[in-house]
């Protein structure tokens, strides 16, 4: 791996401030860009830990909104929202392994915006906001498609805000290997409005499944998605699956979900 | 730079780059080499250690991220006198390990586990292990030590 | 384990507790690269990007320049050295022998695989070596060529060549056994039923999960070489690098394997980084160390199985076996490695019979050079595959013919009153017992109660199915006449060493390595009970090529059945020379010396001495026969058995389908194996268990994908799927049926292979079962690893 | 990886036809090109920078045009090396045909990815080089014939991308925005 010079502000301004240095970095849990940093296929020269930052780190809930610091780690954010949020709490549990969950965190994987992590379907499914040293952006702005966000440079998310859904599960289908979600999907229902988010499926990311949307509004119940079917084109063709396949997925781990919720 | 932390009990400290990772420091500098490395994209979990209490995957974390921690690694997994503590006696009674390979990071992984979930069911520990991938014992004696040293009774697994 | 077993807390058979454990749980077992060695350099090795290239320059100056860079190395430096030989010589159908093409230290002229190392960086730190070594590679030409990936179309395309002298690719076309041929397309034209089943036996990677490492060293004052390396066998490693590769002189060589962490096959071989270490070492004057990342390991490591297979049983209406034959393309990658050419063959073909009495086999394999990383034997070598094909096969007949695949097996077996019995594939089994495996299987698996279950699945929209698989395998390779005559090219016997020391303590010194298989502990165990001296008495000293007699090492199931052999060989020379010492020391004729629980006793008196006085006696011999008998107390045996052994069992797999998403999970897994006799039940069943989890790997998750320009599209675990704790049961395990081998002292047969043999077949069939059962019935056959898109793919249709 | 599309360009193939040829043109649309020298007959070297996440590449190759049949088509071959990330390789054959007032480009995609970017990456090669392919047509069809229409979709002005398309377009080459990593 190249060196690079290793900071770690404590406050959000002093890494705003850190970030500024060509070559700079955000590290926030590492549990991706480490690995890439280890195969030199990414090679900062300043190297800006975020997971110093007190201001970054916690959960609280007001108001039926659960406010997640971006530098929660997934550990701490399953833990938190147990009681008060259990869908959030499965997805933070349940990505990748212990050791990931506790150092990865929220900012992190939502600043990636790998089209395969969990993070993602929940902000998007719950309609959350990212909140940035500069701005709040709703979910539906934010993700730009595969690795791709509405922050600009110099941004750092500092916050995400959920509001707390009245019922919400994630289903996620293991890629067997990575242990990505292959395909994930996060329903959260707010009074009759079901908003469901798919991830692991698609060339673009995480997206809405708007058909399934509809027909959870309509009725929630896991039948009311059973017979439908899901368009193929577009969706991710790897070795662990054909776009058939996850198309198949997408309704399958929503009725899942429903069923969990 | 100069890094100091506490491991396994011991205040230690050496000079590291920004690049040095926590694993490097361990088995390069203070030549603890029970932490193993066995892949290069952070999933194997050989080199699993504790840090402040919580399992961690040792390659990918640096050593500068985690300065003034309490690093636990396997050397510290034995009793004050030397012989094997709960969940290292465990995988002796239980035949939980045989190349011995990944088993320094099976024993943390696991110690973490009951650390925080002292009676975990089968199901429990399979999943906690998600991140630790041993090829020898097909994993049978190594769920089974790890609910016998949760001191539960695995008779339903001893065949 | 079963109750006689759990009494024993001591010698043969009891389930005594791993003393290795203690170092491995406490961290301070020692692996290669956990050592440190005063002035140690760092290897680094440059790796072809292309799958099929022809090196055009390597410019070396830039990365020469860079800081720390010692030397590099290229293939140009070792053109003139030997290459790294194929033990096995295989000759075709047509009598020609197999086309042998060199295998350098590194890559001369042309690069063959996408890993393929064409230069070596020697530098004072790891990541300085590196860098350079990405220098080299951006100042390397390489002009890249096709690439030779699909087995069948590159033995049909004589334009395209992994070796250009060899024009067809193909290594031989084996043909076993080729007298037999005319008669079994006799019985299939005249069959009343014929089932054919095309397979694939997936490609693996072995992924032991320490990556190999090696560090070379050299002695300017002795000229004497050491090599530290993760290696199975220390002696053969020694003996190809020294008298092969580098020629260097056997005995100015040391060979040291330490604690290893686990081979599988995969550090049986040779491999060029090995002999790299020790050429850099001597060049530099400093030791040279590498150790493989895990991605390098991928792409580098020797890979198992890759078989594609037409099968055929011919059979009466009533599932009377008639005939098998087979035809196979058995990938060897670019390079012979080592035991390449014997595992698609005699390891495999010499199993095609099964446990059956089939009265007539033909196997046909065509073992293919493509672009990829060199093949070779991986737990179980050619007997899984070899299982795979006849128990897939045996199932699809039955479900043809609307039979029950439990009797067609009981109706085939060849029965106990039958041994010795020789298979028309050339083994003779000494001894066995089928249908007892098959009965025992069915009890424990609890079969009776499987209907239930399986409508308990239903209930809750799964599929549930039973797949059976029985097996053989032939182990403890092996007596070296035979496997000369079928073209081995060493030797297979091993050799133990007992030294009893004057205090009356013992080193045992065997030539067997262990890598995970608790020899430490069994041997010990063994040389207890037949010495009568406590096991903390005795201590197992494997790995090192200066203190062990020259053994073959660990692989095939052999180490008990071969080496602990000829441990105990050398055992029953120290209790005659102890006789004879006892003899004199008690006044008595040898004749009437017995020697049991560590006393030597004159027959039918209280007149003895007990073990450690004789040893005393030995080395301090005041009272003793000195004019007859040479002082000291060693004795080392080599032991080359008479045959093969033949473990067998059957296994039983109990699987769910989710017919939503395909997903397959293991409800169950029932092993009823026949080993013999048993030394630690404790250690036996850690073997099948561990066997069990690679064959379930192999059947439901792990898969080598190249895509059609030789890039290995699953090189590290994002993408291969290894088995975790969550996709494996708790296995049960059962060894009660035992009949013992006729033909080694201990009754041994081996069980380190037996759970990667038997288990894919059964997971498969379990699949294949469940769908039908829950009528989906157009499925035939899906391809290993049964995936889920795979079948929910096939449950498409 | 095997793809084919079209897109239609505001302008007759007259027009499109010498931007094609263009080395000006094609460096403003390859994404992430820095540099883009030499000629038609000669090929061109070319340097580009592509970023996938926390995965970021400098490549440097040779783009070659070839089968040219004036005014019709002709194929875009581009070949890079990556240092550590291995390497990359793609063609497009690319014909146009009039529509309209305008132009139907209709192109047929191959790529290939070798060393670590195929070990390492196979889960999003697809997907990245439809991407990168639709990006280069895009640019290409803006480019040559102004504003797209109302067939395609609405770039954002240059200032506003983000993510690894903004950064590669031409923007200076920094990766600080993101907090890398969690996800395992």
């Amino acid at each position: 791996m190249q060196n690079f010079d290793f900071v770690k502000p404590a406050s959000v301004a002093e890494a705003v401030a850190a970030l500024g240095a060509p070559g700079a970095q955000a590290l926030s849990g590492g549990q991706t860009l480490i690995a890439s940093m280890k195969q030199n296929l990414a090679a900062p020269s300043v190297l800006v830990s975020l997971t110093g930052i007190a201001a970054l780190k916690g959960v609280s809930v007001a108001g039926g909104v659960m406010t997640v610091g971006a530098a929660t780690t997934h550990a701490e954010v399953a833990k938190a929202a147990a009681g008060v949020f259990p869908g959030l709490a499965t997805l933070a549990g349940g990505i990748g392994d212990p050791a990931v969950r506790n150092r990865g965190t929220i900012g992190g994987s939502v600043a990636n915006n790998d089209p395969a992590a969990c993070y993602p379907s929940a902000v998007l499914a719950c309609g959350a906001t990212v909140v940035t040293n500069r701005r709040e952006i709703a979910a539906d702005d934010f993700f730009q498609g595969m690795f791709t966000t509405a922050l600009e440079e110099g941004e750092i998310i500092v916050a995400v805000r959920f509001p707390i859904p009245e019922r919400a599960a994630y289903a996620k289908f293991e890629q067997p290997a990575s242990r990505f979600s292959l395909t994930g999907v996060f329903v959260a229902k707010y009074g009759a409005k079901v908003r469901v988010a798919v991830t692991g499926a698609s060339n673009d990311g995480v997206f809405r499944w708007s058909e399934g949307e509809a027909a959870l509004s309509a009725n929630y119940d896991a039948s009311a998605v059973k017979g439908l079917k899901v368009s193929p084109d577009g969706m991710i063709a790897d070795l662990h699956g054909t776009p058939a396949y996850r198309a198949n997925l997408v309704a399958v781990m929503t009725a899942r979900a429903v069923a969990a919720s | 730079m100069k890094v100091s932390l506490t491991v396994n009990g011991k205040p230690m400290s050496g000079e590291v780059e920004g690049r040095t990772l926590l694993s490097t420091f361990l088995r390069e500098t203070l030549s603890l080499t029970g932490t193993h490395i066995g892949c290069d994209t952070s999933q194997c979990g050989a080199c699993t250690v504790h840090v402040d209490g919580k399992q961690v995957k040792s390659c990918t974390i640096f050593a500068a991220d985690v300065a003034g921690a309490q690093v636990t690694t396997i050397e510290g997994m034995a009793n004050a006198d030397g012989t094997l503590g709960r969940v290292q006696q465990a995988f002796q009674d239980h035949h939980g390990l045989q190349c011995g390979f990944c088993t320094p990071g099976m024993v943390m992984a696991s110690a973490a586990l009951l650390a925080v979930n002292p009676k975990p069911t089968e199901a429990e520990v399979r999943h906690h292990l998600e991140g630790n991938i041993c090829r020898c014992t097909g994993y049978h004696n190594i769920v089974k030590a790890v609910m016998a040293a949760s001191g539960q009774d695995v008779s339903m697994a001893a065949e | 384990m079963p109750k006689d077993f759990e009494a024993k807390t001591s010698g043969i058979g009891a389930p005594m507790k791993r003393r290795e454990d203690i170092r491995f749980l406490t961290g301070r077992g020692v692996y290669t690269d956990d050592l440190k060695i005063a002035g140690q350099t760092y290897a680094v090795f440059v790796r072809s990007q292309v799958a099929h290239g022809r090196i055009k320059a390597i410019n070396t100056e830039a990365a020469a320049a860079m800081p720390g860079v010692l030397a590099i190395f290229t293939g140009e430096d070792f053109k003139d050295v030997g290459g790294n030989p194929a033990g096995w010589l295989i000759k075709s159908r047509n009598g020609e022998p197999m086309r042998e093409p060199k295998r350098p230290v590194l890559a001369h002229g042309k690069v063959r695989h996408v890993g393929d190392a064409y230069a070596a960086i020697v530098a004072e730190t790891y990541e300085q070596g590196r860098a350079a070594a990405q220098q080299l590679a951006d100042d390397t030409d390489i002009e890249e060529l096709p690439a030779i990936i699909d087995m069948k179309a590159a033995a049909a395309d004589a334009s395209n060549r992994v070796h250009d002298e060899i024009p067809d690719n193909l290594c031989y076309d084996w043909g076993w056994i080729e007298d037999n041929r005319a008669k079994v397309e006799e019985v299939f034209a005249k069959a009343p039923h014929v089932t054919t089943l095309e397979l694939v036996n997936n490609r693996l990677v072995p992924n032991a999960m320490e990556p190999r490492a090696s560090i070379g060293e050299y002695f300017p004052g002795t000229g004497d070489y050491k090599l530290t390396t993760t290696s199975q066998n220390p002696h053969l490693t020694r003996l190809l690098v020294a008298a092969f590769v580098l020629g260097i002189p056997e005995n100015k060589l040391t060979v040291v394997a330490p604690d290893v962490g686990g081979g599988f096959g995969s550090k049986i071989y040779h491999y060029g980084e090995e002999a790299l270490v020790l050429a850099a070492a001597k060049k530099l004057g400093r030791p040279v160390r590498w150790t493989a990342e895990r991605s390098e390991s991928f792409l580098s490591d020797a890979h198992g199985r890759d078989h594609v297979t037409k099968i055929e049983l011919a059979c009466e209406k009533d599932g009377t076996f008639l005939a098998f034959r087979t035809e196979t393309y058995a990938n060897v990658g670019a390079y012979l490695s080592n035991f390449a050419t014997v595992t698609p063959t005699f390891l495999h073909g010499t199993l095609m019979a099964g446990p059956y009495k089939v009265p007539h086999v033909y196997v046909n394999v065509k073992t293919v050079f493509t672009n990829t990383a060199p093949v070779d034997a991986y737990r179980g070598a050619g007997r899984p595959e070899a299982t795979f094909s006849l128990e897939r096969v045996v199932d699809q007949m039955c479900r043809e013919l609307g039979l029950d695949p439990f009797e067609v097996r009981r109706k085939n077996f060849i029965t106990p009153d039958m041994f010795p019995y020789t298979t028309p594939v050339g083994l003779a089994y000494d001894t066995g017992n089928y249908q007892a495996t098959l009965d025992k299987v069915i009890e424990i698996a609890d079969v009776a109660g499987f209907e239930a279950r399986r409508q308990a699945s239903a209930k809750k929209g799964k599929l549930r199915g039973l797949g059976l698989s029985t097996w053989i395998e032939a182990c403890g390779i092996a007596p070296s006449h035979l496997v000369g005559i079928l073209g081995a090219r060493v030797g297979l016997y091993d050799a133990a060493t007992v030294r009893v020391n004057a205090t009356g303590n013992i080193s045992i010194m065997v030539g067997a390595h262990s890598h995970g298989q608790g020899h430490e502990t069994v041997f010990a165990q063994i040389a207890a009970e037949k010495l009568g001296v406590p096991e903390s008495s005795i201590e197992i000293v494997h790995g090192d090529t200066s203190k062990i007699p020259f053994g073959m090492g660990s692989y095939g199931s052999r180490s008990l059945a071969v080496c602990g052999v000829a441990m105990t060989k050398a055992i029953d020379k120290i209790v005659a020379k102890g006789k004879k010492i006892a003899a004199h020391m008690l006044e008595a004729s040898e004749a009437d010396i017995t020697f049991e629980a560590g006393k030597f006793q004159v027959a039918g008196t209280d007149k003895a001495k007990t073990f450690g006085e004789i040893a005393f006696s030995a080395y301090v011999p005041h009272n003793y026969p000195l004019e007859t008998l040479e002082p000291g107390l060693e004795e080392t045996a080599f032991y080359d058995p008479a045959n093969f052994t033949y473990p067998a069992g059957a296994y039983l797999c109990e699987a769910e389908v989710d017919p939503d998403t395909g997903k397959v999970t293991i409800e169950a897994f029932h092993c009823a194996d026949d080993f013999g006799n048993v030394m630690n039940p404790m250690i036996v069943e850690g073997q099948v268990h561990g066997g069990v989890g690679q064959g379930i790997g192999q059947a439901l998750l792990e898969s080598t994908t190249y895509d059609e320009t030789g890039q290995l599209l699953t090189g590290s675990y994002m993408d291969y799927a290894m088995p975790r704790a969550s996709d494996v049961p708790f296995y049960n395990v059962d060894y009660s049926c035992q009949t013992p081998c006729t033909h080694n002292p201990l009754g041994v047969k081996g069980c380190g292979e037996a759970g990667a043999i038997g288990s894919p077949p059964a997971v498969v069939n379990a699949v294949i079962d469940a769908l039908h059962r829950g009528g989906i019935t157009h499925v035939k056959h899906i391809d290993m690893p049964v995936s889920p898109q795979r079948v929910w793919a096939a449950i498409q249709g | 990886m095997e793809l084919s599309d079209s897109r239609h360009i505001a302008a007759r193939p007259d027009v499109v036809w010498p931007a094609i040829l263009d080395p000006e043109v094609l460096a403003a649309c390859i994404p992430g090109c820095e540099s883009l020298t030499g000629s038609v007959e000669a090929g061109y070297e070319a340097v580009v920078v592509q970023k996938v996440g926390p995965v970021s590449a400098r490549f440097t190759g040779v783009v070659t045009l070839s089968d040219i049949v004036a005014g019709q088509s002709l194929t875009i071959t581009g070949e890079g090396k990556g240092g550590a990330a291995g390497f990359a390789k793609g063609g497009a054959k690319v014909s146009l045909a009039p529509d309209g007032e305008g132009t139907l480009l209709t192109y047929e995609v191959k790529a290939n990815v070798g060393g670590k970017l195929a070990q390492l990456g196979s889960r999003i090669i697809d997907g990245f080089t439809k991407k990168l392919a639709d990006q280069f047509f895009e640019n290409f069809a803006a480019k040559v014939g102004g504003p797209p229409d109302a067939k395609t979709t609405e770039p954002e002005p240059e200032e506003k991308k983000q993510g690894w398309l903004g950064r590669l377009w031409g923007k200076k080459d920094t990766a600080a925005e993101t907090a890398e990593g969690g996800d395992a």
